[in-house]
């Protein structure tokens, strides 16, 4: 009973770092670029939210709907002006870029809005819980699970199915060629991170409903949506999903054998996915 | 024999670019391979120097297999080769490439040697004027000549030499020829993949023709040059 | 036979400048202690083990293509090893700096058997990752305090005999001794790690390091292996960022698995400093220091704006000047403090160069 | 002499424990208008909540700015490096914000082991012991009618080390006063998860739940107690409370949850320096800032109250013996109460660097306008403090 | 005149491969550029196709300055173009690759899905599979079809017959008429000279970067193909 547990509410918080994971998931596998300003751009669309509600009032639900075109634009803004130049095969300058945005954005948000602790409040569902069997679980970590898949469903369906995923696809495969095409990576990137920053949207009101939130938080958040990436493969959202519950699993079921270990049985998740498939569970065929 | 193969294959997907291609090559032979473009010459020469793995086969070099050996244990054996498409180490110059293959794939002769080794080497490709030139810098043509020095470099007993004369100048293509028959003459063994066959013919004792990854003749130069078949898929390109 | 009338010579006249420089420097710095304050003790020490640590992952990324983002696990683990031969084991302290190397250098062989199976990307976050678990299970660590950390106590590094006679000779307390004690150690360090990565270069390794660099298909084809090179750089950088770990914590006397294990402190800003040099450059990262140290002294006061603003130049310098500061430098000027060419002088040898 | 006195002061002004700094440049600009502010320069670093800078700093402060005396707050990771900083080099330091276990014995390099403790020459510290968490956290809920059943709480950094260590911890106060402690292991700051320790709670039928938490751990502990059904009777822990801003951030569920107080308002204390009442100290710091009060404000103001007090006893600043023997000898009234380095209600290992304030308990409760106010419930530990009313149990 | 270089000057970072270089392509007309490896073919093509950027005025269009356009933009003037080594979309289905091809096309024309399958029928058959498990020579005509969904006014193939079978190039060659029939013009890089002399209307070779010969293939002499080619004199 407590490990059916154990397992349930790690596969619950496996989706909220595949909801993390799945922007990440999506630059990563479309341009190749590690951006380790992920965490933090999460926790400013944390804040974003967070203004919006207690500026206009609007329930959280809502204020993601103000708070997605906004990070949308800066996402397209950050590719096109800053991320597409230092794109590449060398993996440093994207690298360094990131780090220098993660640094600025945490201390611009410290800046901003200090280092008190907030919460995105959402009274009616916070406590919330249903009966499943023999189970209790919480209505937010199943909605943010569902949200997970809804997201990972929709980005599936823009990837492979619209003239942009198809778009997404060939410049991820070869961008010259791309080009030869008509299509400008450039754009096409820009489009992607704008998408991804949608993501981050979603993923930053589960985060601020779920814990406080300071500008500091994101780096932690950052590793974790890394691994779900990795363990689930490039440019695969499905596997990025996945990644998320084997991490999540793997965390819960550290902590019940003993607390010390939760962070470090996720860690250790990560690290033997790797020496089994270095390329992860569900790579491309073709990388 | 200096070199065996024995039945190699290799695939690329569907895509057959070596199939069941056996051949002996005794050492202090020059031999000449020809073929149409994309008939996989250039894939036995990776398969000959150890930078592509053979799907099938066997491999056999100064009387030992190596058919699993890595390609710079068997440079390091005396298997040197130069690139179709020169690939020059760009951040060095003309004389450190030199000097990294004989410093890696060498006999291990002594520092001073060594540089005097390169630079004896230079001479004789005519690179000596570009000794102190970054290799990324070179045309074309200085950039097949330095795959050529630093093959040599690397003291091979089999120098294995991918399309070295293509685009050169009748006056350079003689001096090429002679640069090749002064080393075959030192007694190194040579398989040539050349598009120029006169300079090819000038140099070579025997003739081995690839089709889609199967060796269709090998023989005396005349004699291949003479077959019907060869002349069939020749056929376009003048002699 | 050939007559040996052909030369290689390596050095050029800024070579020889800057030799000349270095050794007076060295010689300075050594004897330094006698009039700088304090202060100034203190911040080349920063500066210095900085540099080390700058080096050592340039030596890394910038030649064998090893972008780390683990770094910070060998500092820890050094500086860890440090703390437990002291405190644990009774060590002398400086005995114990070459303990931190070792551990680290124990630490780099499984880390490297597993992280040389991942490229790129994958390469930096696996090294991250191991460096997470490594800071991890240094947490549960109870004999050195856990995720609390510990102190050195005071007499385990007062005790040292060399102090005596560094307070005797400067005229200085323990306290005052020990900063110099520790700033020459940094130095000795600093000097060891960059004088060796400069002899490496500019033998047969340096080669290989660039010819793997530039074309990894045609370096093996001229006999070089690519995974020893690998293996040798990685276990050289670790070592020697082991026992710079442990020196740093030796001077701060006090430890904690976030600090020792530090993703920002001993790997970002080191990234930031090399890259904003310029990376695979010996004058980059020294360059990038000064700069680094310049910016931290100018601004540490100002809190976020601090940190806000190294992040803007981070990005401001990748985007206009991909190749760090340095290699703005050397463009307009093709001034090279560190030469690794080896030049051919002879009859016959043009004397077109390039740069 | 003619020169001014310099204090340093770390603090962690950036960064995740940025909260606690919050009101020192109140402080520091109210002390330093006063007449014996005027004595002095105080010399303010940022630790930026990182332990290796505040080695960094402290040493700075030390070297170039040439401190005459080191003063040092809030949490073992501030308070720590700094001390052990001038305890190497031989600078007096007194360090306030932090339980004395965690400082005292955090600072010994083998935390292990007690034969192995040393005292300090030169650092001092005051505030409360985990003895007296325990005694206020027990003597709240013995006012509930529970089955004495405790969960806790303790991550692995330095606090809660200390609280969960199961010889000088929680756990043997606890169980002298007839509750058990349950304690899963020391989980890392920023879970995400804490399905394992409610699920441990609930096994032990635990309904008390303590602790010393971060703030968005609590948060997440909390929300998941209560989506997993688990509903304790009395949620009392440290750290997570303090600041009413993050008892904010939970809203609804933040009624009732309670904590130890070590400064309020209504702490019968006044100011050696100003003269003022701490209720005084408090709506002045509101009227400034038009922030609500926070428990620091009192103990940063006492620091430069006994800095004042300790510097206007000694003749000669810079002698750093002098300055460290007229520490020891402070006995002084201030806004956090009576300050003496005298060894009372401390072992005799720390009783020479330990001097402890009082302590009491409170409980948040919510407003009609959704703010928070802390009452006092339980004072026996201090009765000189008066009690707004009494331990409520959880809805 | 479709499409002029005047000079121009391609290369990669400090590697200098084309230098002053003057083709015409005259509208309708099918050019052949031939030379040995590493001649600069493929570069002349990057760069009249804005892989590879050069002074606006080293490539006209119609006229127009293109030199200094990106890819995408060439190519929405009508320029498209089948790269060496065919290129395609792995991550694509062969119709996907095709419809890629016309996703950012101005305008209309004469291809599209339909007339493409018709010009190779069995790629309809293959529709659904990865562009990548296709024969080379099913792979190249996806590739041509990709580039002609764009309905261009001049088509760039390079190397089309490269690794494939005798019996492959002459389907794809035989497609050649086809296509210039719509009224596009055409630009074929060859090795092959025999193949080069055959389809094209006029011939550029091409040395180490340079123009070395042109003219009508009638016109052109064995031995000066030859001269051009390899250099020197024979
Ligand atoms: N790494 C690879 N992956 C897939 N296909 C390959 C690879 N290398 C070569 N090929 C294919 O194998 C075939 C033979 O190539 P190879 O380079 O051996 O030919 P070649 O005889 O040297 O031709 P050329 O005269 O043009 O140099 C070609 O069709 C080529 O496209
Ligand atoms: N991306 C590149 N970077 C550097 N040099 C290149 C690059 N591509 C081609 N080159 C060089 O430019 C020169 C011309 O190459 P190009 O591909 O234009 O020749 P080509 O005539 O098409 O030859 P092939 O018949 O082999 O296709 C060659 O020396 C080649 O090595
Ligand atoms: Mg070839
Ligand atoms: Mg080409």
């Amino acid at each position: 009973m407590i490990w059916l547990d154990t397992i349930a509410q790690g596969i619950l918080l496996g989706g909220l770092y595949a909801l993390f994971a799945t922007g990440l998931s999506l630059v990563f596998g479309i341009m190749r670029l590690v951006n380790l300003a992920h965490g933090d751009l999460i926790v400013l669309a944390a804040y974003l939210i967070l203004l919006v509600v207690t500026l206009l009032g609007l329930s959280p639900w809502l204020a993601v709907l103000v708070a997605a075109p906004v990070m949308f634009g800066l996402g397209w803004m950050l590719q096109r002006w800053v991320l597409n130049r230092v794109l590449g095969p060398d993996i440093l300058p994207p690298l360094l870029v990131t780090f220098g945005l993660s640094i600025a954005l945490q201390n611009a948000l410290l800046e901003g809005f200090s280092a008190d602790s907030r919460r995105i409040p959402n009274p009616a569902l916070e406590g919330a819980s249903v009966a499943v069997g023999p189970l209790n679980l919480g209505v937010m970590p199943l909605l943010t699970f569902g949200s997970a898949v809804a997201v990972i469903l929709v980005l599936n369906r823009i990837i492979y199915a619209t003239p942009l995923g198809r778009a997404f696809r060939a410049t991820s495969d070869d961008p010259v060629t791309a080009g030869l095409m008509g299509i400008d990576p450039r754009r096409i990137f820009a489009l992607a991170t704008g998408l991804a920053m949608v993501v981050v949207t979603i993923a930053a009101l589960y985060l601020g409903t779920r814990a406080n939130f300071d500008p500091a938080i994101g780096p932690a958040r950052l590793i974790y949506a890394f691994q779900a990436v990795i363990i689930g493969g490039l440019g695969s959202l499905w596997g990025t999903l996945i990644g998320g519950v084997i991490l999540g699993v793997a965390q819960t079921t550290g902590a019940a054998l003993n607390p010390e270990w939760q962070i470090l049985a996720g860690h250790i998740a990560f690290l033997a996915v790797l020496l089994i498939r270095p390329r992860g569970l569900f790579p491309r065929a073709n990388d | 024999m200096i070199l065996e193969l024995e039945s190699v294959s290799k695939s690329y997907g569907a895509l057959k670019v070596t199939d069941a291609v056996s051949l002996q090559v005794p050492r202090g032979q020059a031999l000449g391979i020809i073929g149409p473009n994309g008939a996989g010459k250039s894939t036995l020469f990776n398969l000959i120097t150890g930078n592509v793995l053979p799907d099938a086969g066997r491999i056999g070099f100064l009387g030992r297999d190596v058919t699993g050996l890595p390609a710079m244990a068997r440079v390091r054996m005396g298997v040197g080769r130069s690139f179709q498409i020169p690939q020059p180490f760009e951040g060095l110059t003309v004389f450190e490439n030199l000097l990294t293959a004989a410093s890696f794939g060498g006999a291990g002769a002594p520092r001073d040697q060594m540089a005097q080794d390169c630079a004896e080497i230079l001479r004789r490709t005519g690179m000596l004027p570009r000794a102190n030139r970054l290799a990324g810098s070179l045309s074309l043509l200085d950039r097949k000549r330095l795959e050529l020095a630093r093959a040599m470099a690397t003291a091979p007993e089999l120098l294995l030499l991918d399309e070295i004369a293509g685009g050169l100048t009748e006056a350079e293509c003689r001096s090429l020829v002679d640069t090749i028959r002064e080393i075959h003459a030192g007694g190194t063994t040579i398989i040539w993949i050349e598009h120029v066959l006169h300079a090819l013919n000038s140099v070579v004792e025997r003739l081995a023709v690839l089709d889609f990854g199967r060796l269709i003749g090998v023989g005396a130069p005349e004699e291949i040059m003479a077959s019907r078949e060869v002349r069939e898929i020749y056929l376009g390109i003048d002699i | 036979m050939t007559p040996t009338h052909w030369r290689m010579t390596t050095l050029t006249r800024a070579g020889l400048v800057t030799g000349g420089l270095a050794l007076a420097l060295i010689v300075l710095g050594l004897v330094l202690p006698a009039f700088a304050s304090r202060k100034l003790i203190q911040d080349l020490f920063y500066i210095l083990t900085m540099l080390t640590l700058a080096q050592l992952w340039n030596l890394l990324a910038g030649y064998g293509g090893l972008v780390s983002v683990g770094q910070q696990a060998f500092v820890g683990i050094g500086a860890y090893a440090l703390f437990g031969g002291v405190i644990l084991a009774g060590m002398d302290p400086l005995l114990a700096l070459l303990l931190g190397g070792l551990a680290a250098l124990v630490l780099a062989v499984p880390m490297a058997f597993f992280a040389f199976r991942l490229h790129g990307a994958y390469f930096a976050i696996g090294t991250w990752v191991m460096a997470e678990v490594a800071r991890l299970s240094i947490a549960q660590w109870k004999a050195l305090g856990g995720g609390t950390g510990t102190s050195l106590p005071r007499d385990a590094t007062s005790g040292m005999k060399v102090l005596d006679w560094i307070g005797a000779l400067f005229g200085v307390r323990a306290a005052a001794a020990r900063d110099i004690l520790a700033y020459w150690l940094a130095l000795m360090l600093a000097v060891a790690v960059i004088g060796g990565i400069y002899w490496l270069l500019r033998n047969r390794l340096g080669l290989g390091l660039i010819a793997v660099r530039d074309n990894i298909e045609a370096a093996r084809s001229v006999g070089v292996d690519v995974r020893r090179m690998k293996w040798a750089v990685f276990l050289l950088a670790s070592a020697a960022t082991g026992v710079t770990g442990a020196l740093i914590f030796l001077q701060t006397a006090r430890i904690s698995p976030d600090a020792a294990f530090a993703l920002t402190d001993w790997t970002a800003y080191v990234i930031f400093i090399v890259v904003i040099g310029g990376i695979g450059t010996i004058e980059g990262p020294i360059l990038g220091v000064l700069v680094f140290f310049a910016l931290r002294s100018l601004l540490a006061d100002y809190g976020s704006w601090y940190l806000l603003t190294l992040g803007v130049i981070a990005i401001v310098v990748m985007l206009f000047a991909p190749r760090g500061l340095w290699g703005l430098i050397s463009d307009r000027t093709g001034v090279q403090l560190f030469p690794v060419r080896r030049w051919l002088h002879g009859p016959g040898v043009g004397e077109e160069t390039s740069r | 002499q003619g020169r001014k006195i310099r204090l340093g002061y770390v603090s962690p002004q950036t960064g995740p424990l940025a909260g606690f700094a919050e009101s020192d440049a109140y402080n520091i600009a109210r002390f330093l208008a006063t007449d014996a502010g005027r004595n002095f320069d105080v010399i303010v670093k940022d630790s930026q909540s990182n332990p290796t800078r505040a080695a960094e700093v402290a040493k700075d402060l030390i070297i170039s700015d040439g401190i005459d005396l080191m003063l040092v707050a809030s949490t073992p990771e501030n308070t720590n490096p700094v001390a052990t900083t001038c305890e190497a080099e031989g600078v007096p330091c007194i360090s306030t914000k932090a339980p004395w276990q965690p400082w005292f014995i955090g600072q010994q390099g083998n935390p292990g082991n007690p034969e192995s403790w040393r005292p300090f020459d030169f650092a001092f510290h005051y505030f409360w012991g985990l003895e007296d968490v325990i005694a206020v956290f027990t003597n709240m809920w013995a006012q509930l009618g529970t089955n004495r059943q405790v969960g806790g709480l303790f991550p692995n950094d330095a606090d809660g080390n200390a609280w969960g260590d199961p010889d000088n911890g929680l756990r043997p106060g606890l169980a002298a006063a007839g509750f058990t402690l349950s304690d899963p292991g020391r989980y890392q700051n920023l879970s995400d998860d804490f399905t394992a320790q409610i699920n441990a709670f609930r096994a032990a039928d635990a309904q008390i739940v303590t602790g010393v938490v971060i703030p968005p751990d609590f948060t997440t502990f909390w929300n998941q107690s209560r989506q997993q059904g688990f509903r304790p009777k009395a949620v009392t822990v440290a750290k997570a409370l303090l600041f009413p801003q993050s008892v904010e951030t939970l809203g609804e569920a933040g009624h009732n949850l309670s904590s130890e107080v070590w400064w309020s308002p209504n702490h019968p204390f006044a100011s050696s320096l100003t003269g003022q009442d701490a209720r005084a100290l408090a709506e002045d710091f509101t009227r400034e800032t038009g922030r609500p009060w926070t428990q620091p404000i009192g103990f940063i103001h006492s620091l430069f109250e006994i800095a004042a007090d300790v510097m206007g006893r000694v003749d000669a600043p810079e002698d750093a013996d002098k300055v460290a023997a007229a520490i020891a000898a402070t006995r002084l009234d201030t806004m956090v109460g009576r300050i003496a380095w005298d060894g009372a209600g401390v072992p005799p290992f720390a009783a020479q660097n330990v001097c402890k304030t009082p302590l009491v308990g409170g409980q948040w409760r919510r407003q009609a306008d959704g703010g928070f106010d802390l009452v006092i419930v339980d004072n026996q530990t201090a009765p000189a403090i008066p009690a707004g009313g009494t331990m409520e149990a959880l809805a | 005149m479709l499409l002029q270089t005047c000079g121009l000057h391609a290369g990669y970072d400090r590697f200098k491969a084309l230098f002053g270089v003057d083709i015409a392509v005259e509208p309708g007309e099918c050019v052949a550029i031939i030379g040995a490896n590493g001649a600069g073919k493929s570069t002349l093509m990057r760069a009249i196709s804005g892989v590879l950027r050069s002074a606006p005025d080293m490539v006209l269009h119609r006229g127009v300055p293109i030199g200094h356009l990106p890819a995408p933009q060439v190519m929405q003037r009508g320029i498209a173009m089948v790269p060496e080594g065919r290129r395609l979309f792995p991550s694509l289905s062969v119709e996907e690759n095709l419809l890629i091809g016309a996703q950012m096309r101005r305008g209309t024309g004469p291809w599209a899905l339909e007339s493409v399958y018709e010009l190779f029928p069995i790629l309809r058959e293959r529709r659904a599979s990865p562009g990548t498990a296709l024969s080379g020579g099913q792979q190249q005509m996806v590739a041509i079809g990709r580039a002609l969904m764009s309905n261009p006014d001049l088509l760039l193939c390079d190397e089309i017959s490269l690794g494939l079978a005798p019996v492959v190039i002459r389907d794809i060659y035989a497609a050649l008429p086809r296509i210039r029939a719509t009224g596009a013009a055409v630009v074929v890089v060859e090795q092959d000279i025999t193949q080069a002399l055959t389809v094209a209307d006029r011939v550029y070779c091409l040395m180490e970067g340079r123009v070395t010969l042109t003219g009508r293939p009638g016109d052109l002499s064995r031995a000066a193909i030859h001269d051009a080619y390899f250099g020197g004199h024979a």
